[in-house]
């Protein structure tokens, strides 16, 4: 059966696919009550909040899906300041002619991945709009702060040490891989990082900083984090961990992996005299097996990120530029 | 821009086929070219536009190698 | 030699030396490479007309407009074209209103499509040095054998020997060239050797790594110290001194020379390739396409910067109103036009 | 200018949109620091949390924009909880060939919107889609219930007063003339309810239940009170306040006010003995002027809603079926 | 679904005119029936197709008062 | 008499009648205002075959979607045959594959359209029974006028008295019929005459007021009480008893009688309206379109509702499998359609 408009009126077709699927899946005793908002218990502890739409083509890939995405993203980006995610919600934008088995794998993915994680969906809402089997979603996570205290752009010093918790640009090739239906064995490494990130927040190093490596890739994410810090950053290109295949796949349509998007990737800033504690504690992890430092603080102020090549020679990293499609000719 | 690896033709009926990058496949057009299985080709636009003679790690030794000679 | 000494001999070089890479992938393989922080100063990098969408004129746009937005037709195009301007929009604009126009990854995408829907018109955007014409060929081969009527090429394909012609005319002090990769692929490396002699400049032509690069830029520098002006391949692997003779057989049979007009610089005679007689019933109409300035006002230096009298930092506009999400000039638009690549890979 | 998929890239173009928009209009401190969440501070109360889509077509219409709703629509939700608003995420999806002229009306009144009812909009993103100009706008809201205690459909009693702030079908009619090109005077009753709820919860009457009625009209909306209170409601068909304009509209379409979308109007069941107090809270704010009591909570355990229409027959009312679009043949 | 309410003729070329339904303003056809500006017409799928003799609400009166005899 | 005293003698009313509202809007506002509620159980009212969607076959709904799946065709159709089923699918399944169908809100519509869009052709999906039919011939004296060619109408129109007259000859035992509102304006009460007096029905023609329905009840009840079949027009603000001669006249001129199939009834003489020969050219295929049942095992008794053997509610699939939004039949797809008018009414 397909979505048609009638599933967004917010009548009886609404009702049905409220209790017959976002009910089923997403059951827990704050959604059940299905009222205007989700009532939740009081916390002592400061609150994180983030929200992130899902728009991806195609909805399901290898490694994922849509619904894996938009609880991992979502969650991901709480664990970045140190929260714990606890609650969220979810907004359906389904384009007409959706097959509903489509829209239920994904559901079903969302509530397992939350089940994981120890997160609840709270609340929702569903739209139908005009289109041709588009599926959006869109997340807001509520996280309760627990580690606060350890992080912020303003510890960064200095001679602290770049990590990344893996390879790069996995999740961007799969995805190109199948729009552009190249053969290749690429999965996305769409996961939750909360493992890794709680061992590191337990762990009593002297971090500085986490984010995510999403859309904008890496080369985006330093000068974010240059930026906020007010520090320059250089790396080493050799040190950064990529796959073989996501290598080739890079070199077909001129790509470059440090703008490449991940779903499961984060860097992390930490006192270099913990860079080994830090490094073993991912690689513990099986996420983080292929964890590296990747480059160092080098100064602060001047809020420059540069790279030196293969051969030595240096050159200076910018956010990305336009899109990050492919070209061929 | 040109992709600057070259790939390996799995798969050819003389007019396209299949050449791999690393891993990655992709459907090519072989008609500029004559190459068979596993030879490797440049390819450009979805084209392969010549058949790759010898390794290139080898080669850029090599150059080095004679670049005094060259230029002399 | 090692790579070392090289580098370390290059980083020391104290003449004033120009070379211009003429290809836009080895444009983007310098600043990936950081080559220029790994050679003198002395040694100055110029970008060359080596990017096919920035000497595309704005014409050729309008045309490719004008076929998306007619019933059952649909334009397909490499991504570069999307935001390059026409004289009044670009085809991603068009595409804003409605235009058919869709992005291909290779040419032959348009057989399969082409076969599935008689009643839609497929034109293809051809544009692309001696690099992609095979590709042009090939599909055209195909579409000829597979007795599809529905398929169409605007082409605005260019050779490069007639712009290097062109820039080495122009006396912009280039010292020598780094031939491009892939085309040389094609036309083999006796190509520039007329030019070479003609104008006392030497060639040396080179693969997409940084050691080849910095390989070719110490043969260059070289052959200027020695006073040479000959063409050395460092890149035997990949390209003979005759070319791939079976692609410049397709090339020929289906394409002939002629006058083609190339954005900001004009016409340039038999620079241009174009469909044969016996195949016109397969263009889209791109023979009368002429250069008129986009915008006779307009402060873009692109011309400058193709023929390589200046380099990109040298245009007025550039970073400061001319960026890569607003950009003035089809340099700035295409990821291997040099202002493009510049801007990307300096702050 | 027009947004195109760069401005969705994650880089450049994102940022500059997020600094030239999105920070220039919502600028708080929360906000501001563009870390992956918002970091907020700790509250004792419970929370209240909740999410809405946004959709519309035509993004701008007589009385609103989609941005009014986007904060309006998610206020409402947690006021009808007994929440106070505090907190909203924006999650902006745009298709490809948006005027960014209309993204930045719309971002400008949601900043104005939720300065308005002193709610912070504290993080947000945006993607970028293939499409013609489209804008969907998701928000969630984070509220903290301060009168939680007064509210809840176990509360609700045979002979209990069903109260609407007014009119009805104003919004649907609204956006259904624009669309069809129908000349009317109609506006969209899209409004923020905080000043009437809070009066009522500061009132100390005998509430029982709030609900907004907005897709699926007041119809859905009495089925769900009557379901989640294992109650019986009949109301009368010549109580419910109508404008003529709205309902000569209806008759033009064959559509039932009852069914139509709202944007600025709740029912809340209060104790009978309470009525008229209820009423004259209501009415004296603006939005409430046509306030009134349009039934009565029957009798418990059969879930049935009926209305006793104008020539003294009775009829049931089931939540909407279908689309609520309108046919003319 | 028919118009149940009539729509009053505001503006009319003859052919085609404008139809106010308590202040929604509606193109209609009106080649079927001799409307001028003034009358009142029902409507159906964006056509008049009749108009209107008298007031409904006095006609549902009279219908009324008249049943005994119609029915005798 | 007043409206009370009537509500109060029907209620109380011993006699069991059977009384059949032809017309969709009739039966929606019997169930919007309760009526049934007012009146005694002994007086059935039965829904009759007054949904044109309802009536539309299946193959209908094929020949639509054709059209809509043709290259620069698009088909305009008003909201209710969206989901109808033909025999492999619904214009909203074709939709979501691709196929160009829109929603019309008046017929009116597609003149400005097909003016802006000289190389698409839009087909008029014209159904209806005669209150729709003046439409149709009016867009089709403007599409003449406007020297259109790109307008066609597929057209499934229907006459209501061959219909009334297949339900009397299947005599279901219905005593009396309230006459369709609009379609008597078109008609004139004069129409139903000759069906009053040779079938003995009496007909009460009747406005959309709850007043007029509980009035044309009233008069049928006494009617047969007094074993009288006459024509009571008791909406004479706007039915006349020769009917719309304007619109009589339009109709006579574009179209003419001919043999329709009435989807579950087959075909019944004289009751579909064609373009006449001399505007065949703007017609799109509309002649030879028969009933097959979309599936012979389907327990769907759409057949017997629309001539009002049984209630919807007698159907064994009512509520259980065949609701609005997974409709089984299309009275239960079509806002006018009895299944589901009794569906959104009823609990
Ligand atoms: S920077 Fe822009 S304006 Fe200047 S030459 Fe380059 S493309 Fe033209
Ligand atoms: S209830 Fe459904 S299956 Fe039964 S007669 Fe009605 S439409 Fe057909
Ligand atoms: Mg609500
Ligand atoms: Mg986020
Ligand atoms: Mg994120
Ligand atoms: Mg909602
Ligand atoms: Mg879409
Ligand atoms: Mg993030
Ligand atoms: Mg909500
Ligand atoms: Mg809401
Ligand atoms: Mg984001
Ligand atoms: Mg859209």
């Amino acid at each position: 059966m397909k979505v048609n408009l009638a599933h967004g009126s917010g009548g009886n077709a609404t009702r049905e696919l409220i209790s017959n699927l976002f009910k089923k899946y997403f059951s827990n005793e704050f959604l059940d009550r299905l009222e205007d908002s989700a009532c939740l218990p009081p916390t002592a502890y400061p609150l994180a909040m983030t929200t992130d739409s899902y728009v991806i083509t195609p909805i399901v890939f290898p490694g994922g899906n849509i619904g894996k995405l938009a609880v991992c993203g979502t969650a991901n980006d709480l664990w970045m300041v140190g929260a714990e995610p606890q609650y969220i919600t979810a907004g359906f934008i389904l384009e007409e002619g959706l097959e509903l088995e489509v829209l239920e794998a994904a559901v079903k993915t969302m509530a397992q991945t939350a089940k994981e994680i120890n997160v609840k969906i709270v609340t929702g809402d569903t739209k139908v709009i005009e289109g041709s089997g588009g599926l959006y979603i869109n997340t807001a996570g509520l996280g309760f702060i627990k580690h606060r205290h350890q992080l912020g752009a303003e510890r960064i010093k200095a001679g602290d040490s770049i990590i990344v918790s893996g390879t790069l640009g996995n999740h961007q090739s799969c995805i190109f891989a199948q729009r552009m239906k190249i053969e290749n064995k690429i999965t996305s490494d769409c996961a939750c990082l909360g493992s890794m990130v709680e061992a590191l927040l337990n762990s009593g190093l002297g971090l500085r900083i986490m984010r995510d490596i999403t859309r904008g890739g890496l080369g985006t994410v330093l000068n974010e984090v240059a930026e906020a810090g007010k520090i320059s950053i250089q790396i080493e290109e050799k040190l950064i961990p990529i796959d073989p295949e996501v290598k080739g796949f890079c070199d077909i349509l001129g790509l470059d992996p440090i703008y490449m998007a991940n779903e499961g990737k984060f860097m992390v800033i930490v006192d270099s005299r913990d860079e080994e504690k830090a490094l073993e504690i991912l690689r513990k992890n099986s996420l983080g097996k292929m964890a590296g430092v990747i480059g160092k603080v080098t100064e602060t102020g001047n809020q420059l990120v540069t790279v030196k090549t293969k051969l030595g020679g240096s050159r200076i990293i910018d956010v990305l530029q336009g899109e990050g499609l492919p070209r061929i000719c | 821009m040109c992709v600057a690896i070259p790939g390996k033709v799995i798969e050819t009926d003389g007019m396209t086929g299949k050449v791999d990058f690393n891993g990655n496949i992709v459907d090519i057009m072989l008609g500029a070219v004559d190459a068979k299985e596993g030879d490797y080709v440049l390819v450009h636009a979805g084209c392969a536009i010549e058949t790759v003679q010898k390794d290139m790690a080898e080669e850029i030794i090599s150059i080095f190698a004679e670049l005094e000679s060259i230029t002399k | 030699m090692n790579i070392e000494e090289i580098i370390s001999e290059l980083k020391a070089y104290d003449q004033q030396v120009n070379i211009m890479e003429v290809c836009g992938t080895h444009t983007a393989s310098i600043f990936r490479h950081g080559i220029r922080s790994l050679i003198s100063d002395k040694i100055r990098l110029i970008s060359g007309p080596g990017c096919p969408v920035c000497i595309t004129p704005a014409e050729y746009i309008d045309r490719a407009i004008e076929w998306s937005k007619k019933p059952d037709c649909l334009l397909l195009t490499f991504g570069d074209m999307m935001k390059v301007a026409g004289t009044k929009q670009s085809l991603s604009e068009a595409k804003g209103e409605g235009a058919k126009v869709e992005i291909m990854y290779s040419p032959l995408d348009v057989l399969k499509r082409a076969k599935e829907r008689p009643g839609m018109t497929f034109i293809i955007a051809a544009v692309g040095f001696e690099t992609t014409v095979p590709s042009y060929a090939l599909v055209l081969q195909q579409i000829i054998a597979g007795g599809l009527n529905n398929v169409k090429l605007l082409t605005a394909l260019r050779r490069v020997i007639p712009a290097l012609e062109f820039v080495c005319a122009s006396d912009t002090g280039i010292n020598g060239f780094i031939a491009p990769g892939h085309v040389s692929s094609i036309l083999g490396s006796k190509a520039y050797a007329e030019l070479a002699g003609n104008y006392g400049r030497p060639f040396a032509v080179a693969g997409f790594e940084g050691e080849y690069i910095l390989a070719a830029i110490y043969d260059l520098v070289k052959q200027k110290e020695k006073n040479k002006a000959e063409v050395h391949n460092l890149y035997s692997s990949s390209v003979r001194e005759e070319g791939n003779i079976k692609a410049l057989h397709l090339i020929d049979q289906y394409f002939e020379q002629g006058t083609a007009a190339w954005r900001g610089l004009g016409d340039i005679p038999d620079s241009g390739l174009y469909l044969r007689p016996e195949y016109r019933e397969y263009d889209a109409g791109s023979f009368d396409i002429r250069d008129k300035q986009v915008d006779a006002s307009s402060p873009c230096r692109c011309a400058e910067v193709i023929i390589g009298r200046i380099n990109p930092d040298e245009c007025p506009l550039f970073k400061t109103v001319c960026t890569p999400t607003k950009a003035k000039g089809p340099c700035m638009v295409s990821a291997e036009g040099s202002c493009g690549i510049w801007y990307r890979f300096s702050k």
